[in-house]
Order: C-alpha cells, then sequence, then structure tokens
C-alpha cells in the first residue's frame, strides 16, 4: 500500500489537487507534459482572469510556487504516463520523461486526470482567413498581447477598429458542436482590457448569443454600458484580407441587413476542445471518450468519477468549463483521491 | 380550420396592415393578403409534403438563428430575402403554415440556388435545397406564384430542367469543396475563363455548356425523373413550351 | 401624381421578387445605349447592393446628449420594449427596438426609412416600465424624434 | 400650454389678490413662458419650433393654398387634441386615455371659462352658482383634477411603472393635480368658507400656474408640443407623413 496520489496534468486542476493532496498530508506524484507548470493560462499568458479581472499570477503564483516548494510534491516536468497497471489503493505507474527518454515507475495508490484542454486551431476553419491573413488573432494571443500591455497589428501600429468574432470552433457540426461555456466572457473581458490600454478604439462584438453564465453577467453589462463596446448580433461568414484592413461579411439579423466593413484587427473567440494529452492520458489509463474527444465521466452528471475505481477526473479534460470550475474539480478530485487513501492505508 | 386558434388569428392581423411578422421586421403586405385568401387545407398539404419529402431529413435539422447562411448568400446584398428566413418558416412550418405558404409567393423565388449556405450552416441545413423542395412543391400545385414568376425563366428552366444549376466552379469562392460539384471541381474550373472569352457573347450557349458537362445519359436520366415525378405535367399547364422543350429535347437523345 | 406612381411600379417590373427591392435602389435609366443599338428598358436596370459597409456611430452619441436618451446606450436589444408596445402593434414600422439598433450602428439607409414614423410613439410608457435595463425607451423615442431633425446629430437634416 | 388662466370665477373687489393683478401676472407669465418654450425647443439645435406653424399657414412651398391649410390646421387640432387620436389612441388602458382626455379637456374647459368669465362680467363679481360659466370652470377644474389623478395613480399603481418614471413627469403631473384641486377648493370656499381661507387658497392656486408656466416649457409637455405641431405642419404642407 502506499500513500502516494498521481496527478496527470499541471494545470489549474491539477495543481489544486496537488495542492489539497499535499496539505491533507498525502505525496503527489505530479506529472506535466510541458516544461512549465500552470497549465493554459501560463502557457498562453492570460492576462487576467474573468470575471473581476483578477491578475493570472495572482491566482496561479500560489499553487505552482507550493508545488515547486513542498517536499510533499515530486513534480515530473516534460513527462508523460506510459503505463498503467493494478487497481484502486494499488497502481503501478510509468512515467516517462520525454527529454532524455527515461522511464521512472511509480507505485499510486489513486490517479487524478486533469490533462486540460486546447484552444480550437481556427486555421481549420478557413472561413476566418486565419493564418493566411496578418491581423487575424485569437483570443489566446491576444491575451498575451494584453500582458505585455502593447495591442498591435502586425505593421506595429494599434488597430483603431477591432471586431470579435464569436463562437470559432464552437457550436458548429462541421468543426465542434459544442458550446465553450467561457469565451463570450473571455472576449468581452479582452474588449474591456483592450478598450482600457488603447483608448479611442472601436470594438465590434460579433456574437450569435451571449452566454455570460452567472456572475459573469456583469461583463456583459458593464462593456456596453461604461465602455460603450458595439454588439452585433450574426455570423461571419468570411473573412477577407483587401492588402491593408479585413473586409468582414456578415448579416445582422436584428435588422436583417448584410454587412461588408473593414477592420484593422479580427480577433476569433477561439473555443476549447480536447487536446492531444487527453486521448493519450485516457488511452493510457483505459478511459471512455464521449463523442466529442472528452473524457466520459460514469454519469455525467458527476464529473470527478471516471467509471475506473481509483481514477478520478478534474477540469476541462471532462467538458469545458471557466477556471473557477476547474479550480473546483480539483479540489473535488482531491477529495476522492483522500477517501481512497483512508480506506487503504489511514493516513 | 375555423378555428384555426386565436393566435392564428392575431397573428395574421399582425402581418396586416404592413405585414410584419418574426418580431416586427418588415414583411410583405400583398403576401399576407394571400395567405389568408389562400386554401388552408392545401397550406397543411404543402407541410405535409414538404415534411415527407426524402431530401428533408438530411436538408433541414434546426435552426438556431446565427445568421451565417444569410452572410454569404448572394441575393441578400440586393433582395431582401434571407435563408435564415427559409429555414425559420420552415422550422415553424407545422405551427404556422401560412406564413410559409405566403413565403412561397415571391420570396423563395430569389434563391438560385448557388448553396453557399449550405456550406457554412454550423447546423448543416440546406437553405437552398429546402428553397428548391419549395419551388418544385409551388410548381406542382400550379401555384399561381410559380407561374407568374417563372414565366420570364422558361428558358432558364429549360436549362435547369435539362443540365442543373447555372453555378460554374469559379464562381465559387470559398476553398471548401462545393459537395455539388463532385472531384472534377478543380478540372473543370482551370481554364474555364480563357474558354469563356472565346465564346461570342450574343449567343451565350457556350457558356451555358461550358457551366457544367453534363452526361447524355445523366441528362435523359433527369428527365425522364422529371417526367416521372409528374414534373412536367405540373410545369405544362402554365409554361406548356418548356415542357414541350424538355419533351423534345428527350427525344432528341434517344 | 398618379403619373409618378405609376412610373414608381413600372420601376424594375421585370425583377420576379420586385417586392423585396426597395424603390430607391432600384436605377434604370430613361435611355439606354449601346454600339448605336437602343437597349432601353430591362437591359438597363441596375440593383444597388444594401450592403452596409460602415458603422457610424456620430447620431447615436448625439442622441446620448439630448434630454432623456442618456441611457440609450444600455440597450441590449431584448425587444422587451416592441413587446409590449401598442403603437407597434398597430403599426409595426415603428418599433422601438430596431430604431435604438439603427442608430446605434448608424445604418442611414435604414433610418431613412422609418425615422418619420418615430412620432407615433404615443409616450404611454409601457416600455419604460418592461425594460430590463432600465433604458427608458420612452425618453429615447423622444430624444431620437428631435435627433432627427435636429442638425446637431448627423442623419437628420 | 395647459390650464394657465383657469383664474376662479369668484374675485371680490376687496379681495387681496385683485383682478388686475392677476391679469398682470398673466400678461407677463405667459408670454415669459412661450419665449422659454421656444428657447427650450431652440436649444435641441432642431430647424422647427411650434410657432412656426403660423409661418406654414402662409407658406408657398407645398400643395395647398392658405384656405385648405387653415381647414387642416383646424381639423388636425380638433383631431389630435379634441379627440386626443394621437395623444390618446394608442393607450394600452382606458383609464390612461381617461387621464390624459381629462386633463386636456380640462385644462381646455378652464381656460375657456375664464375667458368667458372675463367677457361677459370684467369686474368679476360673485356669481351666481348656477350660472353656466361658472359651472363650465368647477367642471373642467374638477375633470382636470381627477385626470392628474388618474395618471398619477396610475404610474403609481406599477411597480416597475414607477420605477421608470423620472422626477420631470411626477413634477408635472403633481402640478396638474394641484392646479386642478385648488381651483375646485377656491369655489368651495367661496360658498361656506372663510375668507381668508378662500384667499390663501386662492394664492396658492396662483402660485401653482405661475409654476407650472414657468416649468411646462422644462418639462416633457415642451416635446408633446413640439410633436404635435410638427406633425400638424407636415399635414398642413402635405408632407408625406407616418400613416397613423
Amino acid at each position: 500500500m502506499t500513500g502516494t496520489v498521481l496527478v496527470v496534468g499541471g494545470g489549474p486542476a491539477g495543481l489544486r489537487a496537488a495542492v489539497d493532496l499535499a496539505d491533507f498530508g498525502a505525496r503527489v506524484l505530479l506529472v506535466e507534459k510541458r516544461d512549465q507548470l500552470g497549465g493554459a493560462p501560463v502557457r498562453w499568458k492570460y492576462r487576467s482572469l474573468a470575471p473581476d479581472f483578477t491578475p493570472t499570477e495572482e491566482v496561479m503564483g500560489p499553487l505552482i510556487g507550493f508545488c515547486e516548494s513542498s517536499p510533499m510534491v515530486e513534480v515530473h516536468k516534460g513527462s508523460v504516463v506510459e503505463g498503467c497497471e493494478g487497481s484502486v489503493g494499488d497502481f503501478t505507474v510509468k512515467v516517462r520523461n520525454e527529454a532524455d527518454g527515461t522511464t521512472t515507475e511509480h507505485r499510486v495508490s489513486s490517479v487524478i486526470v486533469a490533462t486540460g484542454f486546447e484552444h480550437f486551431d481556427a486555421s481549420v476553419d478557413p472561413r476566418y482567413a486565419y493564418g493566411r491573413a496578418p491581423n487575424v488573432i485569437g483570443i489566446n494571443e491576444l491575451e498575451a498581447m494584453l500582458k505585455e500591455g502593447r495591442v498591435v497589428g502586425h505593421d506595429g501600429r494599434p488597430p483603431k477598429r477591432v471586431a470579435f468574432i464569436f463562437c470559432v470552433g464552437s457550436r458548429d457540426r462541421s468543426t465542434n458542436p459544442w458550446c465553450c461555456t467561457v469565451c463570450c466572457g473571455v472576449s468581452i473581458k479582452q474588449a474591456i482590457e483592450m478598450k482600457q490600454t488603447l483608448g479611442d478604439v472601436q470594438v465590434y462584438m460579433i456574437y450569435m448569443d451571449i452566454r455570460t453564465v452567472g456572475l459573469w453577467e456583469k461583463l456583459y453589462w458593464d462593456s456596453m454600458e461604461k465602455y460603450g463596446i458595439n454588439y452585433i448580433r450574426g455570423r461571419v461568414g468570411e473573412v477577407y484580407y483587401t492588402g491593408e484592413k479585413l473586409l468582414v461579411k456578415g448579416e445582422d439579423t436584428l435588422v436583417r441587413g448584410p454587412f461588408e466593413v473593414l477592420f484593422d484587427m479580427v480577433v476569433l473567440a477561439v473555443g476549447i476542445e480536447p487536446g492531444p494529452g487527453t486521448k493519450q492520458a485516457a488511452g493510457v489509463l483505459g478511459l471512455k471518450l464521449n463523442e466529442y474527444g472528452f473524457i466520459a465521466p460514469r454519469q455525467p452528471n458527476v464529473h470527478v468519477d471516471s467509471g475506473r475505481d481509483g481514477i478520478f477526473l478534474a477540469g476541462t479534460c471532462i467538458a469545458p468549463m471557466s477556471i473557477e470550475e476547474t479550480l473546483s474539480e480539483g479540489s473535488a478530485a482531491a477529495m476522492q483521491a483522500a477517501k481512497v487513501l483512508k480506506k487503504t492505508v489511514a493516513v | 380550420m375555423v378555428g384555426a386558434s386565436k393566435k392564428v388569428a392575431r397573428m395574421l392581423q399582425r402581418l396586416n396592415p404592413d405585414g410584419w411578422h418574426y418580431g416586427g421586421l418588415p414583411g410583405l403586405q400583398w403576401e399576407a393578403e394571400n395567405a389568408r385568401e389562400g386554401d388552408r387545407a392545401l397550406m397543411g398539404r404543402i407541410v405535409d409534403e414538404l415534411r415527407e419529402d426524402v431530401r428533408f431529413e438530411e436538408f433541414y435539422h434546426a435552426c438556431i438563428n446565427c445568421g451565417n447562411c444569410t452572410s454569404m448568400c448572394p441575393p441578400f446584398r440586393l433582395v431582401d430575402f434571407e435563408p435564415r428566413i427559409v429555414v425559420q418558416k420552415v422550422m415553424h412550418a407545422k405551427d404556422e403554415p401560412e406564413l410559409l405558404y405566403q413565403m412561397m409567393d415571391q420570396y423563395i423565388w430569389a434563391c438560385f440556388q448557388c448553396y453557399s449556405c449550405w456550406e457554412v450552416c454550423p447546423a448543416h441545413n440546406n437553405p437552398g435545397g429546402l428553397v428548391a423542395m419549395l419551388k418544385e412543391i409551388a410548381v406542382r400545385h400550379g401555384l399561381q406564384s410559380a407561374r407568374k414568376t417563372l414565366e420570364p425563366y422558361s428558358k432558364i428552366l429549360y436549362k435547369v430542367m435539362t443540365t442543373g444549376t447555372q453555378i460554374t466552379p469559379d464562381m465559387h469562392t470559398s476553398m471548401a469543396l462545393f459537395k455539388d460539384w463532385g472531384p472534377h471541381k478543380a478540372e473543370l474550373s482551370k481554364n474555364i475563363r480563357t474558354e469563356r472569352a472565346a465564346v461570342p457573347v450574343e449567343t451565350m450557349a457556350g457558356v451555358m455548356d461550358k457551366s457544367w458537362r453534363v452526361d447524355d445519359s445523366t441528362m435523359k436520366e433527369l428527365m425522364e425523373i422529371e417526367e416521372e415525378a409528374g414534373v412536367l405535367d405540373a410545369v405544362g399547364g402554365s409554361l406548356k413550351d418548356v415542357a414541350d422543350m424538355v419533351r423534345e429535347a428527350a427525344k432528341e437523345m434517344e | 401624381m398618379a403619373a409618378e406612381e405609376r412610373k414608381k411600379e413600372e420601376k424594375g417590373r421585370f425583377i420576379a421578387e420586385r417586392r423585396y427591392v426597395d424603390d430607391q435602389r432600384i436605377v434604370e435609366p430613361e435611355k439606354l445605349e449601346a454600339g448605336g443599338v437602343d437597349m432601353s428598358g430591362r437591359w438597363g436596370t441596375l440593383v444597388l447592393p444594401r450592403t452596409i459597409e460602415e458603422f457610424d456611430h456620430s447620431l447615436f452619441e448625439g442622441v446620448k446628449r439630448l434630454p432623456r436618451g442618456g441611457k440609450v446606450g444600455k440597450c441590449w436589444q431584448c425587444g422587451n420594449c416592441t413587446a409590449v408596445c401598442p403603437v407597434a402593434h398597430a403599426n409595426p414600422m415603428f418599433n422601438p427596438r430596431y430604431l435604438i439598433h439603427i442608430v446605434r450602428m448608424g445604418y442611414q439607409a435604414e433610418i431613412e426609412k422609418v425615422k418619420d414614423y418615430v412620432y407615433l410613439c404615443s409616450g404611454c410608457g409601457l416600455c419604460s416600465a418592461a425594460c430590463p435595463k432600465d433604458v427608458d425607451p420612452q425618453g429615447v423615442m423622444i430624444a431620437l424624434s428631435i435627433a432627427f431633425k435636429s442638425g446637431r446629430a448627423k442623419g437628420g437634416r | 400650454m395647459g390650464p394657465s388662466e383657469a383664474v376662479p370665477l369668484i374675485i371680490d373687489r376687496n379681495a387681496i389678490v385683485g383682478h388686475a393683478a392677476v391679469v398682470d401676472l398673466m400678461a407677463v407669465l405667459l408670454p415669459l413662458s412661450f419665449v422659454l418654450l421656444y428657447l427650450r425647443v431652440r436649444g435641441w439645435d432642431v430647424p422647427f419650433t411650434p410657432f412656426g406653424i403660423f409661418a406654414s399657414l402662409f407658406a408657398k412651398e407645398g400643395k395647398p393654398g392658405f384656405a385648405a391649410r387653415s381647414r387642416a390646421l383646424l381639423s388636425a387640432t380638433a383631431q389630435d387634441i379634441l379627440f386626443l387620436k394621437r395623444a390618446g389612441g394608442r393607450c394600452e388602458e382606458p383609464l390612461h386615455t381617461w387621464g390624459r382626455g381629462l386633463v386636456m379637456w380640462g385644462a381646455l374647459g378652464s381656460v375657456a371659462a375664464t375667458l368667458l368669465a372675463a367677457l361677459t362680467d370684467p369686474a368679476a363679481v360673485p356669481m351666481a352658482l348656477t350660472d353656466p360659466v361658472r359651472l363650465l370652470g368647477d367642471l373642467s377644474q374638477a375633470a382636470l383634477a381627477s385626470g392628474a389623478a388618474i395618471l398619477i395613480l396610475r404610474r403609481l399603481s406599477n411597480g416597475a411603472r414607477r420605477r421608470a418614471t423620472d422626477i420631470h413627469t411626477w413634477s408635472l403631473q403633481c402640478l396638474l393635480l394641484y392646479v386642478g384641486l385648488s381651483g375646485v377648493a377656491v369655489d368651495a370656499l367661496s360658498q361656506g368658507g372663510s375668507f381668508l381661507a378662500m384667499e390663501a387658497m386662492y394664492i396658492s392656486q396662483l402660485a401653482s400656474i405661475s409654476a407650472l408656466l414657468l416649468y411646462a416649457p422644462f418639462s416633457e409637455l415642451a416635446f408633446l408640443v413640439w410633436k404635435g405641431s410638427l406633425l400638424v405642419q407636415k399635414s398642413l404642407l402635405d408632407e408625406a407623413g407616418p400613416p397613423g
């Protein structure tokens, strides 16, 4: 019997689970594919988190700091889980370091899968000209620009007129048919930050529905009432680069009018989709993927339960969700692992 | 049917006097009247026919009103025609058959079946296809509107009936594969500009031939289908010369 | 008068979906000659595109400064105002939600089409009571009708 | 301009506020009110003011001539104001229409009664209770008060409507209510109250009328007057107005 828990993925959910378990007194084996902890918020250099513009460091910093310094947490960066045998209370897992190719074996009591998500690759959908035309960027790239405090086009000049296109790679049978739940809020947050950074910029949100769920609604109201951000209901059919500016074609469904307007910059609210890490981890751990490629819990309403005893789920590898939900799911999964520990080794 | 529910009566009233529908967006008075004077039983039959069509399952799923279809729609640039409204009305056809019927007067005839809408629809609806089905129904039932609208189009209708759509591969700008064209799209569009430039403008005949090389056997089959499906008989009433032209063309090929 | 109306009706009569094309966007030259051949009639008919090529918020900013127009920026186009409006029910050319949106985005052609209907507002205040965002559409209609006439805000003459 | 001249019909020669003083006051306030209205409308930067309607009567452009225009002006006035075609025609609740109607008719009746009284008896000695002019005045004041009360109660009765109403609307309606109520009260006191009480009430009514005259150009009323006259002007010049 062992008192160690394996956490796959060093993003918000994984870090939260690791911190909670270490606090609880368990040893944690944290395996992260990339060379840096923090997951998507750190990797994509998120400036701040919706809905209250909390700086990313404020949320992620303490978690990363704890995991990197705590003697209870053994961090394996640049590594992936390659094998997993055994059953609840006593798994034997192989962790391979991608850099030097060495494989180590560990015995763990339970496994928490928190492999996270990838942003949708907008170049898959040709109509947005992403990757073909300059100044067409994703919200992930804009976050990094905002973090630098320098929002500029490819020519180094700040844009005067920006369009945010919602639901890129979401709610579309050709790409991803689900709603990513957060990119409305995140885009609005960025639009506000852009207004704050650039001052005289006209921002247009081209949306199909605004899904600022729960308390995020405040973002939507403030963006309109305090920052004068414009909303156009419709969906864009084509973005065309004129050689100077970007021509955005769409319909304003509120007036049944076609519009073809020139913009300096187009920001695509790229959605959330399961990444290759999720697929790989699910394969190794013998977990079922649902029709969309996310890991399917035993019962759709109980996210933590993977359907295999001793393996628990947390965060966006199950479904798209916001960072606050991800963090609580990390804690929830840690609780399940703690229950297993209590039954088997009595910490 | 007399009861036709207070809701319907109220809605029709709303269409009057300015003929607005769908949240007060401008609609059209004459069509509202057309719908009011229309045969209610016929309206119901039209809806049933539409829903029973084998293509319906594939062409219609559900509309989330996003406006993507319209954003790519060429007629929308000029005419107040929207594929989105077409799908919306098809979606509500069971409850509001008069709105569907109303649309069949002039509205759907603005569509020329380029199927741009089909390609971009996130729900994989096919508004252009639905319009085609509605047009067929209008012709089948010999609706006055169909006759009136189609009269100037006899020749073009003949062309469509014998060789399919009027769109040439290079008129289609999207990167995505145009489903209706098959794998020969690239080959067909390679020299089409040069070929077209060589065609004397007065004739126009050559242009049409270049648009889509249809196999003789395919064309014959197409005509047989038209004949068997009763389309030619239905057209015969109002567009006799077209029906005759199709029949003659079929005979010539034999 | 009658002759003028007939002319208006004859304009673009070859267009199959004529009723869905705005009168003012049909251009039909009285006489058209090409290469010495008289081509007047349907060959010269041209329909101008109705594409919106620019958003213009100057009128909207003007409305915000007019009495009772200050809260118009809060509108999120839910349509509650139009839903309860007795005038819109009787004459749908008057549509508070629509008016606010076209002014916000500055759709000039649309404004020209419906701006005279704004005076139909009876000032009953049902919309202001129904508005979830406290826009006060009744007051906005006052500001709009002034703005359409005012030289201060672009769009009215 | 509302019930401005709704001076009570009983003015004793010994009254504290004499008839001449009231006439003088109105002679100052009425033009001032019009000037303020003009300035307010001009402040919106619109080319048309309500007074432009008289210029339109003689305008050169437009089809019909002067006589036809005068007829149009009269019929528009009758239709829109007397029969509430515009202001009341599109009210959802009949009660609302009644409120508006009563205020409108009450105000007009008060003005008419005052003018008639001034014409028939310039000295304004007490008139018999059965005097038709006096009856008209009393009924008009009562109508004005009840109309204003209906409007206020209608707004008060609905929470959302109450919240959406701004201070200008409240002030205007309360002023109208007070003008009507005090008019009725003055008359009632003249029948059986003390002279001083009546005089005090009368002075307070004069004050409320003055306040109304000075405030009207800055209230919603200015907009209604402007909009109404604009629509009438449109029909005078035979411009294609919006279909009612």
